[in-house]
């Protein structure tokens, strides 16, 4: 299902966009509604699309110690599928833990788009780096223990 | 003002015995003047002075006939009344596991002080105002203080380490005492200052002063302030120092400092304190005991197992601005009198005159908040636990019980204060209150030492000892009226729980709550059966996060500061956030960027509460004593301290 | 309970029975089941709740007797200067001990030494350090306690000063330059030097943070000489990390 | 032919670490001995270099049990080489300290250490549980023993207070007074203890002793002492202690034992002292010799628990006197300049004859020091007694034979931390520069 632009202006991933930019991406996105229970991509496939997401929830999960665990979820607003920006496998998995709709951006698509107005590449590049860096000051509280000890 | 022979001072050795008084006064012992106990004039230091320089004391002979031609010696009157060690109580388990706590009350006992300086009344004062003049007042050192009677001397001359010009608690005697002395060879000016000096003063063979002799009182008291050895400028030292927390210069008195405690044990002010358990070998009977401790020492602000200065810079920091800083906005005067005893007495010669001056080159000034005053009324605080049954023992996690109490005639609790639970020869730990349940105070407590553990071991019907509640707790009022925002962490939501019950049981006065909740594991979620019962109730919104989660998990995974960070808040909202510091910290920014204030936001400080009453100086965080000023504090109060290092 | 010696005076665990007062007691809560210098009841290869090691390392076999007690011991607490810093014995540390004894018996090998005498913990994983030189008889009756009901012991790491001052003695460093090792030496004798007129030995060795430097520059401005300074910080606990690099510093 | 081999590999109730092997065929002793594989320490190694002042506190780790007798003649022994002479007053409070040692020494000995073998017992806290008022007078006497060095010396251990040239403080009147009624039924309780060792069953043994005792003095040996007197042999200055025994190291030992030049073994400690001094006790000590009919020699070492029993009210009654007329000396110690010399001191610890030789240098530094422990002294002749033992444990079931043996060790309460002290570095230093 194509996007909107209304719809997708109103996430900050496209906030930093002109209405031209936005325009732009919403052509190369896709609105698309999941169930819970889906796997949007697993651990080790091939670079796909990234995902934002508009409503529900995702879970990210990794294989460790003969187990999965979960080690985030993402819900409105957020950013699922990073990696494939970078051109690489995925990290986690993830699956949709709560029926979710979200906007689909093919990875290669989105690049080129990024290639062909730097400005749009910085805006969207800025606006992952934001994202990946709160996830990464995220994991650092919690190696500190965040919950910690409290008598 | 009267005159007296110097022959009369015996005599008031010997009235100031009467009645049974023990008579304290200066005396040589070991290289010293030390205070101890005298029985006549012959014991005083007659025709011996003092010579003093940093880390150094010696007695040096007079040719004259005074006996009170010194300064101060490494003691003062701090020990006549706050003990170095003394017993608080016996505490007996017995096998039923029934618990008995019996107070030891110190004798009541009279005593005279004889040759008080001024600087030493000023310190009287202040230890005063620790321990009898604020909302809990210490009986043990109320007693001993109370029958006191104090023979104070003028100083006419100024020792090379004195500054208590600056500090304006000297040369002269003006309160305080009862009688104050002026010492020439052949006699004394006497005056009384109280009924009591007066009494006395009669029966002494004395004579008026002629104006000659008030002449030479004066200006022997001003050519000794004229003469001081040491100086400190005072001017808003409070301000300038915590300006300086970074300052170099703590490093490098660090390398100085042996972190001894020496200049701790002589200052006539300083009052931290811990307290040892004592058990037999079957653990059945312990006797505490309150013994002096230092700020220089790790033990005392150790938290959950490390100390929060873990070193002697930090430490040194903590003492000298305290002392000369935070002191003022706790007690309302200097913890410094000038007396020069930590000059002499520290090993290492660490001049206090010397660091204050090399770290106040700058102006700069910090902005200082002054602590809420505690909202108790004064009471006598024994700090002896009585016993409370357990009502019931509900296990929340895998380390984390909730026990109901039944506490005998408990005085009303607000959310957000604490308990200081204890078993007989296991220990004590404060433990904030995390509900009301039918007769029952709850606490939830997760078992993470060896007194947590043996409190989550309880079961129905056993006893433990409890004092409390104490402290301040959560802005009930502050927060009526407007849309709150509830942020825990693991335990962290124990207390705020109360808070929660009474804010949903009145959604006239809290109409909006949200409460974000991370815990590790699913499994640590405490209370979730509750939590979820909360959810129908109009008006309030639950999100709730963990760390780390099985696949199975259908909710948040990720820390709930992300929670935070994908919401929206209403204008005006109020926080209260309890959780580790750390996740504090973050709560606050996350809180800021969604425009929550720094002063509609409270939180409760983590700082090792052991006295509960604010005199064992444990849990002292710049102008506050976390037990009494806290545990909850508004955030811009503590703002331009919190989360930062050895504090 | 086990009691084992490995190098050591015996003073240690003799204080264990100077506990007069309360070793019936004792006794009655704890099973003794290896203590050879009270008891000829043995059990040298049993298990155990609770092992008290005194002594240092300074035999070949004794590090194999610690490793095989280790093994076998729920909790480990070491009694004493010997077990915690390596003891007076660590005075030999650095000299060619083992030179000299080669050069003299036909059988070196039956000499059985080390050339350094180690502390337990440089071996094995010790669970509480009790210091001293001899142990305080009240402080091995508190860790006991503390064992055995569960809690932490109630032993302090301050100063020797804190002691000193609380008992109302006068500063012997201060009032007449005595060298005093009070200001950086662990608490616990009960300052007991200074109430007999004399500096402090550190039996106790270092306390936390002690800032020997600090301490050593006192000395030096009343008059101490290097030779003299390292003898100072060279004693009874001279193994211990703090005293050892303060004695090679002035070296 | 028959052979048989009594052994224990880890001797109990013995200050240190020690085993014993005793064979014995066709009759014949053919091998005895007390090894002692405890680790050296090094001592007269590690006191090279090091000021006098630091050796009263070195030489006491020796032993955690008689930690005075080591500081006491180590003192001695740097005083005559740097010439100081100490005050009579000091002198009492060395004596009454010294008292202490032999109180909680002999206690620990007697009641702890002893008693057991006699009784039956494994340990004084199992005999407790039949025998609980035994024990705690043993128990009693020991603190009280304790108490006494804890005021003059701070710690029963290692005390802080002894030093060259006498005390760093000496007690005040009234700290002893504090103790004087504890004193006072010390020698009520010790008498006790000596009438109750008296009655214990004796294993027969008569061993033909050679006795070593400090002597040279009206006192009966105890902190000081100018000579040295051996049965038979006649007396030497304590100087010339030296050169009257020889040390020599033996395989099976990690101490050095001590004999005669001429190679006979000797005993030093109670029996010694008996035989030298029976007539010098205190008269009350003397009195209940009298009464148990003991006599001067006694050649039964299982008797000597009878002799530390007699010893033990010597010390309390002596100690009791000395607080009963005790004035806090003037000046606790005596001091005077450093200087290059050779001094000797012997002392009277708990179990014998404490010999210590020190050399200094100009600068009143330890150049050589040598000490010989009574354990060391005493080996030889342990060795030879079990040799006499070994034809009367034929007829013995074996374990009570090991035990027998080991209890004869035992009467010699030997202290095996003592006596390893060393390994004679001096030796090897002539060979390393």
């Amino acid at each position: 299902m194509p996007i909107p632009p209304t719809v997708l202006a109103e996430l900050s991933f496209a906030k930093r966009l002109s209405p031209d930019a936005c325009a732009a991406l919403a052509e190369i996105a896709e609105m698309e509604t999941f169930p819970a229970g889906a796997v949007l991509f697993r651990e080790g496939d091939l670079p796909g699309g990234v995902y934002l997401v508009l409503d529900g929830r995702v879970t990210l999960t990794m294989r460790a110690g003969g187990g999965e665990s979960a080690v985030l979820s993402l819900g409105t607003d957020e950013l699922v599928g990073w990696s494939s920006l970078l051109h690489r496998t995925r990290v986690a998995t993830a699956t949709v833990s709560r029926a979710a709709q979200l906007v689909r951006i093919p990875a290669s698509a989105l690049l080129e788009l990024c290639e062909r107005d730097p400005r749009v590449g910085y805006a969207i590049m800025a606006q992952a780096f934001e994202d990946v860096s709160d996830r990464l000051v995220d994991t650092r509280m919690q190696l500190l223990d965040l919950y910690g000890r409290r008598g | 003002m009267r005159r007296i022979d110097r022959s009369q001072l015996e005599q008031l050795c010997h009235l100031a015995q009467r009645d049974g008084r023990t008579l304290i006064g200066p005396t040589v012992r070991d290289g010293a003047i030390a205070l101890a106990p005298i029985t006549t004039a012959a014991d005083l230091p007659v025709g011996w002075t003092d010579v003093q320089a940093p880390g150094r004391y010696r007695l040096s002979r007079t040719q004259g006939q005074r006996a009170f031609d010194f300064v101060v010696g490494p003691n003062s009157a701090k020990e006549q009344f706050f003990k170095p060690r003394e017993p608080l109580y016996r505490a007996e388990r017995r096998a039923d596991g029934r618990v008995g706590f019996v107070a030891i009350v110190p004798e009541p006992e009279k005593r005279a002080l004889l040759g008080v300086r001024a600087c030493d009344l000023a310190a009287i004062a202040v230890q005063d105002a620790v321990f009898v003049e604020g909302a809990m007042r210490d009986p043990r050192y109320a007693s001993r203080r109370a029958d006191t009677l104090v023979i104070a001397v003028h100083c006419t001359r100024a020792g090379s380490l004195c500054f208590c010009a600056s500090m304006g608690t000297g040369p002269k005697v003006n309160s305080g005492a009862d009688l104050a002395l002026a010492e020439r060879e052949h006699d004394l000016l006497i005056e009384a200052l109280t009924p009591a000096g007066e009494a006395l003063l009669a029966q002494l063979s004395s004579e008026e002063a002629s104006g000659e002799d008030l002449r030479w009182l004066d200006e022997s008291v001003e050519s000794a302030r004229a003469s001081m050895g040491r100086h400190v400028d005072t001017r808003a030292v409070h301000e300038r120092l915590f300006a300086q927390l970074e300052h170099p210069r703590w490093k490098e008195v660090a390398d100085r400092c042996l972190s001894c405690g020496n200049c701790t044990s002589v200052c006539p002010t300083c009052f931290c304190s811990t307290t040892e358990d004592r058990s037999d070998l079957d653990g059945s009977t312990a006797e505490r005991d309150r013994l002096w401790e230092s700020c220089f020492s790790r033990e005392h602000s150790e938290l959950h197992g490390h100390a929060v200065r873990g070193s002697t810079e930090q430490r040194y920091r903590q003492w000298l601005t305290h002392k000369l800083g935070a002191w003022v906005s706790q007690f309302g005067a200097s913890g410094c009198v000038g007396c020069g005893r930590c000059i002499a007495w520290c090993p290492a010669g660490i001049d206090l005159t010397e660091e204050l001056a090399a770290l106040s080159t700058s102006d700069a000034r910090a902005l200082m908040p002054v602590a809420a005053p505690c909202a108790e009324e004064g009471r006598d605080e024994a700090m002896v636990p009585s016993p409370a049954r357990v009502l019931s023992v509900t296990r929340e996690s895998s380390d984390v019980v909730t026990l109901a109490l039944a506490i005998d005639e408990p005085r009303p609790f607000a959310p957000g204060q604490f308990y200081q639970l204890s078993i007989p020869g296991i220990g004590e730990a404060p433990i904030s209150v995390s509900g009301r349940d039918g007769a029952g105070v709850e606490h939830t407590i997760r078992a993470v030492g060896s007194l947590t553990r043996a409190l989550c071991e309880l079961s129905p019907g056993s006893e433990l000892g409890v004092r409390g509640p104490y402290g301040r707790g959560w802005p009930m009022r502050e927060l009526a009226g407007a849309p709150v925002v509830v942020v825990a962490g693991g335990i962290g939501l124990a207390p705020l729980r109360e808070a929660l019950r009474q804010m949903l049981a009145d959604p006239q006065q809290y109409p909006d709550v949200r409460l974000f909740y991370g815990a590790r594991t699913p499994e640590d979620l405490l209370y979730a059966r509750e939590m979820l019962g909360w959810t129908d109730r109009r008006g309030f919104q639950l999100s709730i996060t963990v760390d780390r989660s099985s696949p199975t998990w259908r909710g948040n995974v990720g820390v709930v500061t992300r929670l935070l960070k994908r919401s929206t808040v209403p204008d005006a909202a109020r926080a209260i956030l309890c959780g580790p510091e750390v996740m504090m910290r973050f709560t606050i920014q996350a809180l800021a960027r969604l425009g929550v204030t720094h002063d509609r936001i409270w939180l409760t400080m983590e700082r090792h509460m052991k006295c509960a009453t604010g005199h064992c100086g444990r849990c002292q965080f710049g102008p506050y004593f976390v037990c009494k000023d806290g545990p909850v504090f508004r955030y811009d109060e503590v703002a331009s301290l919190f989360g930062r290092d050895g504090i | 309970m086990g009691v084992f010696k490995l190098a050591s005076c015996d003073g240690c665990q003799l204080t264990l029975l100077g506990c007069e007062d309360e070793l019936l007691a004792l006794a009655e809560r704890v099973e003794i089941a290896h203590f050879p210098e009270a008891s000829s009841r043995l059990d040298p290869h049993g298990t155990f709740d609770l092992v008290l090691v005194e002594g240092s390392v300074s035999a070949p076999f004794q590090r194999d007797e610690l490793l095989s007690i280790r093994a076998r011991a729920k909790k480990l607490v070491t009694i004493g200067a010997c077990a915690t810093s390596g003891g007076v014995q660590a005075l030999r540390n650095g000299r060619d001990v083992k030179g000299f004894i080669a050069s003299v018996y036909a059988t070196p090998e039956y000499i059985s030494t080390l050339d350094d005498s180690t502390p337990v913990s440089a071996h094995v994983p010790v669970d509480y350090e009790l210091r001293g030189c001899p142990i305080d008889k009240r402080q091995l009756i508190e860790v006991l306690t503390a064992l055995l009901v569960g809690r932490r012991p109630n032993i302090r790491d301050e100063s020797v000063c804190m002691e000193c001052k609380r008992q109302g003695n006068m500063c012997v460093l201060v009032t007449r330059d005595e060298p005093c090792l009070g200001p950086v030496t662990h608490a616990g004798c009960g300052a007991l030097c200074p109430s007999f007129d004399r500096g402090c030995y550190g039996c106790f060795g270092p306390k936390e943070q002690a800032k020997t430097s600090a301490l050593a520059a006192r000395f030096q401005r009343d008059g101490m000489v290097p030779v003299e300074l390292v003898r100072r910080f060279r004693g009874i606990t001279a193994g211990a990390e703090a005293f050892k690099k303060e004695g090679e510093r002035h070296e | 032919m028959s052979e048989r081999t009594f052994s224990v590999d880890l001797m109990t109730r013995v200050e240190g670490e020690g085993r014993f092997s005793l064979t014995v065929r066709d009759g014949k002793v053919i091998d005895a001995s007390l090894a002692i594989f405890e680790a050296p320490r090094f001592f007269e190694a590690f006191l090279q270099g090091r000021s006098t002042h630091d050796v009263c506190d070195i030489v006491a780790r020796i032993c955690g049990i008689c930690p005075i007798a080591y500081q006491m003649s180590a003192a001695r022994a740097l005083e005559s080489a740097l010439g100081l002479r100490t005050t009579p007053e000091i002198e009492q409070v060395r004596r009454l300290i010294y008292c202490g040692e032999w109180i909680e020494s002999h206690a620990l000995h007697v009641f702890m250490l002893h008693a057991p073998d006699f009784l039956g017992y494994e340990s004084a806290i199992e005999m407790a549980r039949d025998h609980k008022p035994l024990v705690e007078r043993g128990l009693r006497l020991k603190k009280w023993g304790n108490r006494l060095i804890e005021v003059i010396g701070g710690r029963p251990s290692h005390p802080v207070s002894p030093r060259v040239g006498g005390f760093s403080r000496a007690p005040s009147k009234a700290a002893l007074l504090a103790i004087r009624d504890d004193l006072a039924r010390g020698v009520e309780e010790s008498i006790e203890t000596a009438r109750w060792a008296a009655t214990l069953p004796m294993p027969d043994l008569s061993c033909d002793y050679v006795f070593a005792a400090i002597t040279g003095t009206s006192d009966y040996p105890l902190e000081f002492g100018t000579h040295i007197a051996v049965s038979g042999r006649g007396e030497w200055p304590v100087e010339q202690w030296g050169d009257v025994m020889v040390e020599r190291h033996v395989r099976h030992s990690n101490a050095l034992q001590a004999t005669l030049a001429d190679g006979t073994p000797y005993l030093c400690g109670p029996q010694a002292r008996l035989h030298h001094h029976r007539d010098k006790l205190n008269p009350v000590a003397r009195q209940l010799a009298d009464e148990l009919s003991l006599p001067a020699t006694v050649d039964n070492p299982y008797r000597s628990i009878v002799v530390r029993a007699v010893e033990l009210t010597h010390a309390f009654a002596e100690a009791l006197a000395i607080v009963d007329r005790y004035e806090r000396p003037e000046q606790a110690y005596v001091e005077g300049a450093m200087r290059a010399g050779v001094g000797y001191g012997a002392t009277e610890a708990p179990r014998g004859l404490l010999w210590h030789r020190y050399e200094l240098s100009a600068d009143g530094t330890v150049a050589k020091a040598t000490i010989v422990p009574p354990t060391s002294q005493n080996q030889a002749r342990i060795e030879a007694d079990l040799v006499a033992l070994g034809p009367s444990l034929i007829a013995m079931e074996h374990k009570a034979a090991t035990v027998r043996a080991e209890q004869l060790i035992r009467s010699y309460d030997p202290c095996i931390s003592c006596a390893t002290h060393f390994l004679e570095l001096e030796i090897n230093r002539e060979d390393v520069p």
